[in-house]
């Protein structure tokens, strides 16, 4: 299956719902290493962007419709994570394909595109505890599942697999960017926050596949 | 630490509705945004780099008190602690360029930098150029040799006089942006925190801290300090932090500084003399001269108590910037 | 209510050594007493009345951050919420004299009241010539018909302001006092106390005040006030300011005003300004005009949270003065 | 018996003694219609004056002797009671005799000039609770033990007893002045602290002439 306009909003509310869902746990793994409102903004930003998409204005093509919904998304919560989830959207947004739904390699540019665009933006680099080490893992997954002729539905479960399975990681990780900074070496041992999110995010987009490949 | 306000989620707007009924003659919002701030008069026509600084709110007079003549043109103001948007730092960015390009002023904060980073992309489809320097002053945040990762707190205050004056002057986007960072670069600051703050839409404090303790080096969001003591005097207080500032930036004696000291909300002006006393003391003792001193309020945490202070080590060039006029209404005239 | 200083004892002497090392272009002491100070240069040979205040400590930037250009020429410290004495009122005295008469400008305290009597028959003896004026803005603290009872707050500031600028101007002492008592009679002043604060030498709060609640017409030394009620939101707390100023002083609408909004020492900014949103609102809703709005801290009690809201009915004459330029190491420039 | 400058001294370091044994009374009368600090400045005060009067070099002349006595304790405790006795002291001493000893005639021009000197600086009048309400009977109480031939000492103890006398009819009045005034009405019932303070001082100077006249 290919990716229409409808399901990209589809894939929003997923994600929007995963984050809901996930709110506490998000809250909590800030506050221990930030400032405890990550779970509020993730939540209020996917919740704004799908409010945007339900609009009978919205735009009918889906390059527009998601760089608006990042800059929605932007503006409601302007916090690290707001601002860099909301770029990888926007990126996202700019590489979709100009004609056509999205497939698996067009997915893949897009998935890129939105990686590329928050590392620049944060000048982070994998390795320093953020969401990136959850992103380059899951980016990597789908290149995989690709190669190996997976659809856009198979590339999305390995992505979010592999964003689980990184998420784990970081907690052997040092925080070196943002609030998590000052706690050093006792940042080691609790997973980023960022990159739980980032997790938490794909697993909605999976659900929503599974659920509409299987229903 | 009972608030005077309404609705907490109202905190910021009418906040911003009171500092526009009372000073309309020096600050307007742009885009029907209450939390887009310029001054007013600018004169588009002058040769002039504009600057736009932001950040979040609960820091009066910071961030939105240095927009005004000898200062800076804009300011993007966000929640309580909180970024403004990247959205709202382009439009300030677009109300107050001349087209001699925007030096971007703000506090080393990951959400502040990512948004104002955003804002360039977005200032760059309007053509109009921008050039970052952050805030990072505060030298207890993180260990020297990793200046990049500091906090931006009180000591910013010099940066905004040094680049207003600068622009005032007439420098280009890249002259201002050398002065700022030369100012930055030489400021030093470091905090204590003795109580904590309350965010109006939380309702409970950040953090703890024992009726007989204090934090040095804890940052205007209630960050982790250096090490939380037993609330130690005064003088105790000033060698502490004055040991880390000279530590990290040793001043020759012979050398002309400037001072801030500055209270984080609660902390009367009395005890904040009673501090400088002792920086003063300490500085002279070591044949350092003392300039154009600064005490009261200039970088807040709402009703936190505490203090911070702030050393620039001096050349003439900005020396000369910081005597340089300049006015405004969150600062009153007696 | 922790606070930074050394010896309790000291506290009063080592915020003054700290005033002075920090401002010393500004203000000076004079006999020896750090409880003396006068402004620096002053012009022994000009034709102008000299003014002088004081009363006690813990109330910054009052007293003494009114001693400056185009405001008062001298100032007696007192201890923490105590009055100087009168002997130190009369060395001041002495020093600013410039043989055109003293205005001798205080709020209505009786120990004050007492010394600067004391003060003025001192004078009268090295034959200065002293007119008193007391202020006594304070609405909640006497009935009308009995202002002369009612306490001075932080409306003084506005008699400060017009006799520093009619001395300046070369008003003769009568002219000077007519002025001052003009402004006097015509502001008025009403604070709301929602937490206490300490005497360092006491050592624990002077009152107590429940965790929900609010004082409404609180001295600034933690006088009692008119009633204590469960903590109202900012734009009730200002209709109750606002209804008392306005009962005892009714202010025509067409009518232009001045408005202090002052904080008392912890109450953050942004609180003040959510306090001025409403004034604002309601005083325009009325047909009055505001200029020359004011919203910091001007009278403290130290670390004490609460407010107070000051509105003076003007005429051409204070107008004019209130514009006229001042200047105070204490209301430093940004 | 007359007092000579010595004498003086004495009835001070009684007055002195007085005041310091009734310091918490003091302290609470003040507290319940003032600030609390009256305990404080009247033992301050008092001690400051002894201190004073003890130095070698203090004067030898009784006048000079109370008025930089008065002066002493104004600079040392300048609220409302300090710096209305001193007055009170000062001009005792400005009426005191230029030559010999103080007798009750002469005691009485100085407790007059005392007591007028006060309400003068206080602008206070008598029946409004203040420390004139204790002044005023024991001034009329020194005059009428004189005319019926009473000296310094009998004068002295009239003039402290109905100075006792006084202060508990002052708990009758209502409060208009000072820190006291706030209170209003619930300010009846409690007697005044600077009444009370002076019958105190007045006790102080009793006790030293029954000292003095018995020992
Ligand atoms: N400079 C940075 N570059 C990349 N990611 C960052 C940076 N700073 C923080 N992060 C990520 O953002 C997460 C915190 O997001 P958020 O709660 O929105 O931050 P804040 O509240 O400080 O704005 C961190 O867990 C980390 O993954
Ligand atoms: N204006 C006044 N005139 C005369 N006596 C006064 C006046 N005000 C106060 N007093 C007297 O002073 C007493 C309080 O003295 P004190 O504690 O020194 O006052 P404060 O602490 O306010 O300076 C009162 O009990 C009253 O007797
Ligand atoms: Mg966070
Ligand atoms: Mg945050
Ligand atoms: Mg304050
Ligand atoms: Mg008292």
């Amino acid at each position: 299956m290919d990716l229409c306009r409808n399901d990209v909003i589809g894939v929003f509310d997923a994600m929007s719902r995963s984050v809901t869902t996930g709110k506490d746990l998000l809250t909590s793994l800030d506050a221990d290493l930030g400032d405890g409102d990550l779970g509020l903004t993730m939540v209020n930003g996917f919740y704004a962007i799908c409010q945007f998409m339900a609009r009978d204005d919205a735009p009918a093509d889906t390059a527009q419709l998601l760089m608006q919904a990042g800059f929605t998304m932007a503006e409601t919560v302007p916090s690290t994570m707001g601002t860099l989830v909301s770029t990888g959207i926007i990126r996202a947004g700019k590489a979709a394909p100009v004609r056509g739904d999205i497939d698996a390699a067009a997915g893949l540019e897009m998935f890129r595109a939105a990686v590329e665009g928050i590392a620049v933006r944060s000048k982070a680099k994998r390795g320093e505890k953020t969401l990136l080490d959850a992103l380059y893992p899951a980016l990597e997954a789908w290149e995989a599942a690709l190669s190996t002729g997976g659809d856009i539905a198979a590339c999305m479960d390995a992505a979010s697999r592999a964003a689980d399975l990184a998420v784990v990681a970081t907690a052997g990780l040092l925080s070196v960017h943002g609030k998590a900074a000052v706690f050093g070496d006792q940042s080691i041992g609790k997973p980023d926050p960022g990159a739980s999110a980032i997790a938490m995010i794909m697993r909605g987009a999976r659900e929503w596949f599974l659920r509409s490949v299987t229903g | 630490m009972k608030k005077l306000m309404n609705k907490p989620d109202q905190f910021v707007t009418e906040m911003l509705e009171g500092i526009l009924a009372a000073h309309p003659d020096e600050l307007q919002s742009v885009g029907n945004d209450l939390h887009c701030l310029v001054a007013v008069g600018m004169d588009a026509a002058r040769r002039k780099v504009a600057i736009v600084t932001g950040g979040g709110s609960g820091h009066l007079p910071l961030f939105l008190g240095f927009v005004g003549p000898g200062l800076l043109d804009g300011v993007a103001v966000g929640n309580v602690f909180a970024s403004p948007s990247a959205r709202q730092i382009a439009q300030v960015t677009s109300a107050v360029d001349r087209g001699h390009g925007v030096l971007f002023l703000y506090g080393n904060y990951s959400g502040d930098v990512i948004n104002f980073g955003m804002a360039s992309e977005m200032a760059d489809v309007s053509g109009i150029r921008t050039v970052h320097v952050t805030g990072n002053d505060d030298a207890a945040s993180s260990v020297k040799g990793e200046e990049d990762k500091r906090r931006g707190v009180a000591g910013i205050y010099f940066a905004y006089k040094a680049a207003g004056a600068a622009a005032d002057e007439g420098l280009d986007l890249e002259g201002v942006a050398r002065v700022t960072r030369k100012a930055v670069d030489r400021t030093r600051t470091v905090g204590v925190a003795l109580s904590p703050c309350i965010i109006p839409e939380v309702g409970r404090p950040g953090f703890t801290i024992g009726d007989n303790e204090m934090e040095l080096g804890m940052g205007i969001h209630g960050e982790k300090g250096i090490s939380r003591t037993a609330l130690k005097t005064a003088d105790e207080t000033v060698d502490a932090m004055l040991d880390i500032i000279l530590t990290d930036m040793p001043i020759p004696g012979g050398s002309t500084v400037s001072v801030l000291v500055n209270g984080l909300g609660a902390t009367p002006r009395e005890e904040l003399y009673i501090l400088y006393r002792r920086v003063h003391k300490i500085l002279v003792g070591k044949g350092i001269t003392l300039r154009r001193v600064r005490i009261g309020e200039f970088a807040t945490s709402m009703e936190m108590s505490g203090a911070s202070v702030s050393v620039i080590l001096l050349d003439e060039e900005l020396s000369h910037y910081l005597d340089c006029a300049a006015s405004s209404p969150l600062f009153p005239c007696p």
